[in-house]
């Protein structure tokens, strides 16, 4: 393992290694899988502002008909930023946040299994995301739409697709990067006992997420390639005078865009599967039935890309089986919804706010993955297809799927990440409002769809009789602003509370609880072992024989076998209270590594010197991270 | 760019026990050749979608020279089993033997790129430049983008290669040289199939699919 | 998804790093010179004139033999634990019948 | 609550009082396919959503933790296949239940009508529609006339800014049922410009087809009664994609046939006074995009469409640039004057004409009725 080396005195190289593991500076040069966890999440929600002002402006210009707030340019500019925003720099990273976080703690890692590569995602993920941003300083955002259907994105004349392309290509490394760190990090850093089946599904969902992203990011990185080269090299590929197709172009998109849908919503299913037990106080109602559905969502996921396409004139035979596999993928969803209310039936329902968002993820879930099986009735969803209807639908799924879920997960581990509580009161505040904004943003939007709303118009005439639902659906978006704002004080206030919270305020089920909160840089003083599914909660609780459930008595039966006493041990550290555990040191190479990519990007679009550059600074970084020790 | 992270994996041996039983640094090798399988798919594919739809000429049967590539093709081949010479020698704990079969390696990769250079100039006189025409466009681009792959695997090679004078490839660090290989040969095989595809494969007539 | 097979050794059993036989010099050259032999026939039968009715599918026979055995034996997929092969075949099966697929909505195939 | 929104929305589109582009009101046989499948499907979906969302609600107020009730640990049930194997295949028989309608309407909207077909090829620019009527040799822009209880097999092709649609009275159309997708024989690629996707929609007649620069595509309309309907282009297509709808105009087969021979008609080259001035200015700027059947320019050669819509018949339409405003003077006098604030990245140059000049330009197209 990477993560526990041998530990050398050595000479510092070019660059002194650094060893401060606190301070502002330790953010920077950062290897632990907790720290990254936390950048990944402040990131994505600093982009999630940006992302969710972006809507606002938009609302604002759609509220009446025949408005003229936001210019065309402009307008396009925002929906295009908006999508790119809220798919790869807020869902997405706020995911891998989670994953970063939990999913060595839950299986009973110290850390991830290649620590530096991991700084290394965050990074070049951040850089990616402020060089798209830059955009708007350097000649304009991008404007053809997050999917960048060419030729349009080829031939506008504007900046913009470029930085795009460049942009989503840098994410696009990190992703397949973290994903196969991650994936690696479950099969192989699992604590003793922590066989596959015994696994929470929120690490089930983690690998399969893991899985998809690097099956799927190499078939847009051909498609971005593709673009890119047409716009800056003056290639055919999607030009049609020449012979080029621009089809291809939506099917390398669909080919990532639809498995990319699963990997924005399975975090969500994993966090709601974890929460819903806690909360209800027994287990989750068919542990493997919801691993292997999701296991299928995200086999079948691969085989429904065209359902985005339907209108394109593929013919009556691929539009046939792509709307059966399409009505395949709602099978096993609907498994998962009926196994969570199983889950909840006969529990001990307490509505913390982690709960609430938990059923709110439920509800609105169901809303959109309905709404999704009429699209896969092509000749209904002909008219359909590029209308409101859609927009409400992928809302409901992300938004009201992904995003409920995400919140719900941030209010559910927040003590265990900073050691404090988030306010209840504020709490429910936050889910009230942000369940009736959603509601009232989203939900007229099916019905505009239906009555003839095409999108990304920036404006309609008001002889459509669209305007009042446009009204409402405005007036929701700034109800869910409210609640995100409602969110940001919660969040800020519990920092002025004391530190001082127990390892498992919530009487948890898995093993991130059976460490302090926050856990120490190590997670674990001593490996744990584990013995079942759902360990934490078989350490505190015993059935009787009459199958009654009763607390183990305090320091019982739940003292922590440590890895040790096995022969499989961690590399000997599973003895003494850490101070025999070797950390990764810090260091800088990752980020130096990552920052080479934005200087080529810039070097692609403003002048050949800063490609040089680019690629002799991340040359050096991994020359550099090459010749250093993991630890020392 | 996308091939570049894995030569950064710190080369640790992995001796500490895996839950798999299996070391992570091959897991994570094997996962992202993987995921470089729909990489080189999908490039593959734009080839075959395009290779017949230019309007303008030149044409695939214009410019190939199959005997030249041929050869190309035995060179590439050949560097496959000088790797597994090289990892099969370190293995047995032969630096010496192993250093030159790494060598080896890295000078037959070489001899590749630079059959590679002297094609693209060839069919640049010949008219084919990326922006001919659709088949001039997919080709350079799925070449260039395997030539890339090449260049990257000649670098880790000669990094090896130097390494092993500072004597830090020893018999223990052999994973190390077996990544290196996995990587070179999956080089070689997205080749064969690129050699059949691209080059043997008659295209139809211009401007008609296939 | 093949990964859920994974093979699961108890934790207190580890399977060696280095599982089963790793062939020797004399095996990889062997190899090496079946590989010579059959791209020396893919050349040979493109340019002999009888073969051209069932050139192409010949190629690709010949083309996925050679890729067979690099992947085996040089690669080592013959003799390493499966779930690196499980890995890499769901990769390869991934790509070839996607992009089948795709290459088939455009009938590719058709003319 | 939520049940509460949801049956406000389903009461809220079966009273929308005033939406002109419904999906939800089919005016013919083709768009009541879709609709015919929506209605059932949306029931089903209401049903399921009902079931799933009650036993929700249900289970939430059944099983929640009272304030002053005793802590309880609940049977600590993992799970029942039979209930697992239940609810996979109740959705599995459900699904099965609509795939088979679903797939019959797929290829039954697939197929070309037989009979009385009416054929027009719909060209989409940047960011207008253009109507090509091969049999009648018509073309008109951003209203499509059609008679009633015909079907109307529309050919789809899209086009760049710069391509010159031939005008019918000079070499013909482009042939029916394929898009020129390369540049006509002998000249440079750039002859076609640079076509965008877009997305031909009325939904009152028909569900949507995409306009794909490769691809040649096609649609069926049709309209039962006489009437306007309104379309929209559905997919991005650039800087002023909003504003790129069109009508359908549908007539009674009689008047359809007046419509014909009105539209067949050459413009008439007789005009007097402002209009006369009008037309001299027309021949020297507009006419390097616009064609006028019967006009010919100073040496002697016709009006060739060259990128911008044929304004033989100006006057007969009621709307222009996306079908998005009315023809009148003060419009079109605004349009002439600067195109491109009125129209984001409007491909027509402002010439830079005096308001005298645009006011006799806008006499002369007064003339094209």
């Amino acid at each position: 393992m990477a993560s526990v080396s041998v530990p050398a005195e050595r000479p510092g190289g070019l660059l002194r290694r650094p060893h401060a593991t606190t301070g502002w500076w330790s953010w920077f040069t950062t290897v632990d899988h907790k720290k990254i966890g936390i950048l990944y999440g402040i990131t994505a929600f600093g982009f999630f502002l940006i992302g969710g002002s972006e809507a606002l402006l938009i609302r604002v210009q759609l509220a009446r008909p025949d408005q003229t707030f936001l210019e065309p340019a402009v307008y396009n500019e925002l929906f295009t930023m908006h999508g790119i925003t809220m798919v790869f720099l807020v869902v997405m990273p706020l995911s891998a946040a989670f994953f970063n976080y939990l999913l060595p703690l839950m299986i009973g890692a110290r850390d991830v299994v290649f620590p530096r590569l991991n700084a290394f995602s965050y990074w070049a993920f951040l850089f990616a995301g402020l060089f798209i941003y830059s955009s708007w300083f350097l000649g304009g955002a991008p404007n053809g739409g997050w999917f960048g259907y060419a030729p349009n994105s080829v031939t506008d004349p504007s900046v913009g697709m470029t930085f795009y392309a460049i942009g989503l290509l840098i994410a696009g490394i990190a992703s397949t990067v973290s994903a196969v760190n991650l994936a690696v990090t479950v099969l192989n850093m699992r604590a003793p006992g922590m066989t596959l089946f015994r696994m929470p599904v929120f690490v089930w969902m983690g690998l399969v997420v893991q899985l998809l992203l690097a099956f799927s990011l190499p078939v847009i990185t051909i498609g971005l390639t593709e673009l890119l080269f047409d716009r800056l090299f003056g290639t055919h590929f999607f030009d049609v005078a020449a012979g080029g197709s621009p089809v291809l172009w939506q099917h390398l998109f669909w080919l990532f865009g639809h498995p990319e849908v699963y990997i924005l919503v399975l975090p969500a299913m994993g966090i709601v599967s974890e929460i819903l037990p806690v909360f209800a106080r027994k287990p989750l109602f068919g542990y493997q039935f919801i691993v292997f559905s999701g296991i299928a969502i995200g086999f079948i996921g691969f085989g429904v890309w065209a359902h985005h396409m339907f209108a394109v004139g593929l013919g009556p035979v691929a539009n046939t089986a792509f709307a059966v596999s399409t009505m395949i993928i709602a099978i096993p969803t609907g498994v998962k919804i009926f196994n969570w209310l199983g889950t909840l039936w006969n529990g001990d329902l307490r509505f913390a706010t982690p709960m609430l968002f938990s059923i709110g993820f439920i509800a609105m879930f169901v809303i959109g993955g309905l709404s999704g099986v009429t699209h896969a009735v092509v000749p209904s969803d002909y008219q359909q297809t590029d209308t409101y209807y859609i927009v409400a639908h992928f809302h409901y799924v992300l938004f009201g799927g992904a995003i409920f879920g995400l919140f719900g997960g941030i209010y559910y581990w927040w003590p265990k990440v900073f050691g404090r509580m988030l306010s209840e009161t504020w709490g429910k505040l936050n889910f009230w409002l942000m369940l009736i904004g959603f509601n009232m943003t989203f939900g007229p939007m099916h019905i505009l769809g239906l009555q003839g709303m095409p999108r990304r118009i920036q404006s309609y005439p008001a002889s459509l009789g669209l305007s009042f639902w446009n009204m409402v659906s405005s007036i929701g978006a700034f109800v869910i602003a409210i609640s995100v704002l409602v969110f940001l004080i919660n969040a800020i206030s519990s920092f002025r509370k004391p530190k001082q919270m127990e390892a498992d305020p919530w009487d948890a089920r898995t093993l991130e609880w059976a460490t302090s909160s926050p856990p120490p840089e190590y997670n674990f003083e001593e490996i744990p072992v584990v013995h079942s599914l759902d360990d934490l909660w078989h350490r505190k609780y015993a059935e009787t024989e009459g199958g009654r459930v009763v607390p183990v008595a305090a320091g019982g039966s739940g003292e922590t076998p440590s890895a040790g006493e096995h022969a499989g041990g961690d590399g000997g550290a599973g003895h003494g209270a850490g101070h025999a555990i070797h950390m990764p040191s810090p260091s800088y190479f990752p980020l130096i590594a990552a920052a080479g990519f934005p200087i080529v990007g810039y070097g692609l679009i403003f002048g050949r010197p800063a490609i040089v550059l680019g690629l002799v600074i991340t040359l050096a970084g991994f020359f550099g991270w090459a010749m250093e020790p993991s630890s020392e | 760019m996308a091939s570049l992270e894995h030569s950064v994996a710190p080369p640790v041996s992995d001796h500490a026990a895996t839950s798999t039983g299996l070391p992570s640094l091959k897991l994570a090798m094997w996962l992202f050749l993987a995921s470089d399988c729909l990489l080189f798919g999908a490039l593959i594919s734009t080839y075959v979608l395009y290779r017949g739809a230019s309007t303008t000429g030149p044409f695939p049967a214009d410019v190939f020279d199959i005997p030249f590539t041929s050869v190309s093709s035995f060179v590439l081949l050949a560097s496959s089993l000088t790797m597994v010479l090289a990892l099969a020698a370190i293995q047995r704990g032969d630096v010496g033997r192993s250093r030159v079969w790494l060598l080896a390696t890295a000078l037959l990769g070489m001899a590749f790129l630079g059959g590679q250079v002297y094609e693209f100039t060839s069919f640049v006189r010949e008219g084919l430049t990326l922006k001919t025409n659709v088949f001039g466009t997919s080709f350079y681009v799925l070449t260039g983008f395997h030539g890339t792959h090449v260049a990257v695997g000649v670098l880790m090679l000669l990094t090896l290669f130097t390494l092993s004078f500072a004597g830090k490839i020893t018999q223990d660090s052999a994973m190390t040289v077996e990544l290196v290989g996995l990587y070179w040969h999956f080089v070689d095989i997205v080749w064969i199939v690129i050699f059949t595809v691209v080059y043997l494969i008659p295209t139809g007539n211009p401007g008609a699919g296939g | 998804m093949a990964d859920t097979h994974v093979d699961e050794p108890t934790p207190e059993v580890h399977a060696p790093a280095h599982a089963g036989r790793h062939p020797g010099p004399k095996e990889y050259i062997r190899i090496a010179i079946i590989l010579a032999a059959i791209t020396a026939a893919e050349v040979a039968i493109y340019y002999l004139e009888g073969f051209k009715e069932v050139l192409v599918p010949m190629l690709f026979f010949f083309s996925f033999v050679k890729f067979t055995l690099v992947v085996l034996w040089f690669m080592h997929l013959k003799f390493d634990s499966r779930t690196y092969a499980r890995f890499f075949v769901m990769g390869l099966a991934g790509a070839i019948t996607l992009f089948l697929i795709v290459l088939l909505t455009f009938q590719v195939f058709s003319s | 609550m939520v049940l509460g929104l949801v049956a406000l929305a389903v009461v809220a589109v079966a009273c929308a009082p005033n939406a002109t582009q419904s999906t939800l009101e089919p005016k013919g046989p083709y768009a009541q396919k879709s609709y015919d499948l929506f209605v059932p499907v949306f029931w089903v979906a209401v049903g399921i959503f009902v079931i799933v969302e009650g036993l929700l609600l249900l289970f939430v107020i059944r099983y929640r933790h009272r304030k002053n009730q005793t802590a309880r640990i609940p049977a600590q049930v993992h799970g029942n296949t039979r209930l697992e194997i239940a609810w996979t295949i109740l959705p599995t028989l459900i699904l099965a239940g609509v795939a088979v309608p679903t797939i019959a309407t797929i290829w039954d909207l697939a197929a070309k009508p037989t009979g009385d077909v009416l054929e027009v090829n719909v060209l989409a620019h940047q960011w207008w529609w253009e109507f090509d009527y091969p049999d009648q040799k018509i073309l008109t822009a951003n209203e499509l006339h059609i008679p009633t209880g015909r079907p109307v097999y529309v050919t789809l092709c899209a086009v760049g800014f710069g391509y010159g649609t031939p005008v019918p009275s000079q070499g013909g159309p482009p042939a029916p049922n394929a898009c020129q997708t390369g540049p006509p024989d002998g000249q440079p690629p750039a002859a076609i410009g640079a076509a965008v996707i877009h997305s031909f929609w009325v939904p009152e007649l028909a569900g949507t087809q995409d306009v794909v620069p490769d691809l040649t595509n096609h649609l069926t309309i049709q309209a039962d009664e006489p009437g306007v309907y309104e379309g929209q282009c559905k997919e991005f297509c650039g800087l002023s994609h909003a504003y790129m709808k069109f009508k359908v105009v549908a007539h009674t087969p009689a008047d359809f046939e007046r419509w014909v021979a009105e539209q067949q008609a050459p413009a008439s080259p007789d005009v007097s006074g402002d209009a006369a001035a009008g037309k001299e200015i027309f021949l020297q700027t507009c006419t390097a995009c616009h064609a006028v059947a019967g006009l010919e320019t100073a040496n002697g050669q016709p009006a060739i469409a060259n990128g911008g819509p044929n304004l033989t018949h100006l006057m007969s339409r009621q709307c222009f640039r996306g079908c998005t405003l009315e023809v009148n003077d003060e419009n079109l006098a605004r349009w002439i004057a600067d195109p491109r604030s009125v129209e984001a990245g409007s491909f027509m140059p402002d010439y830079g004409l005096t308001s005298d000049q645009i006011d006799q330009v806008v006499a002369f197209l007064n003339t094209l009725e």
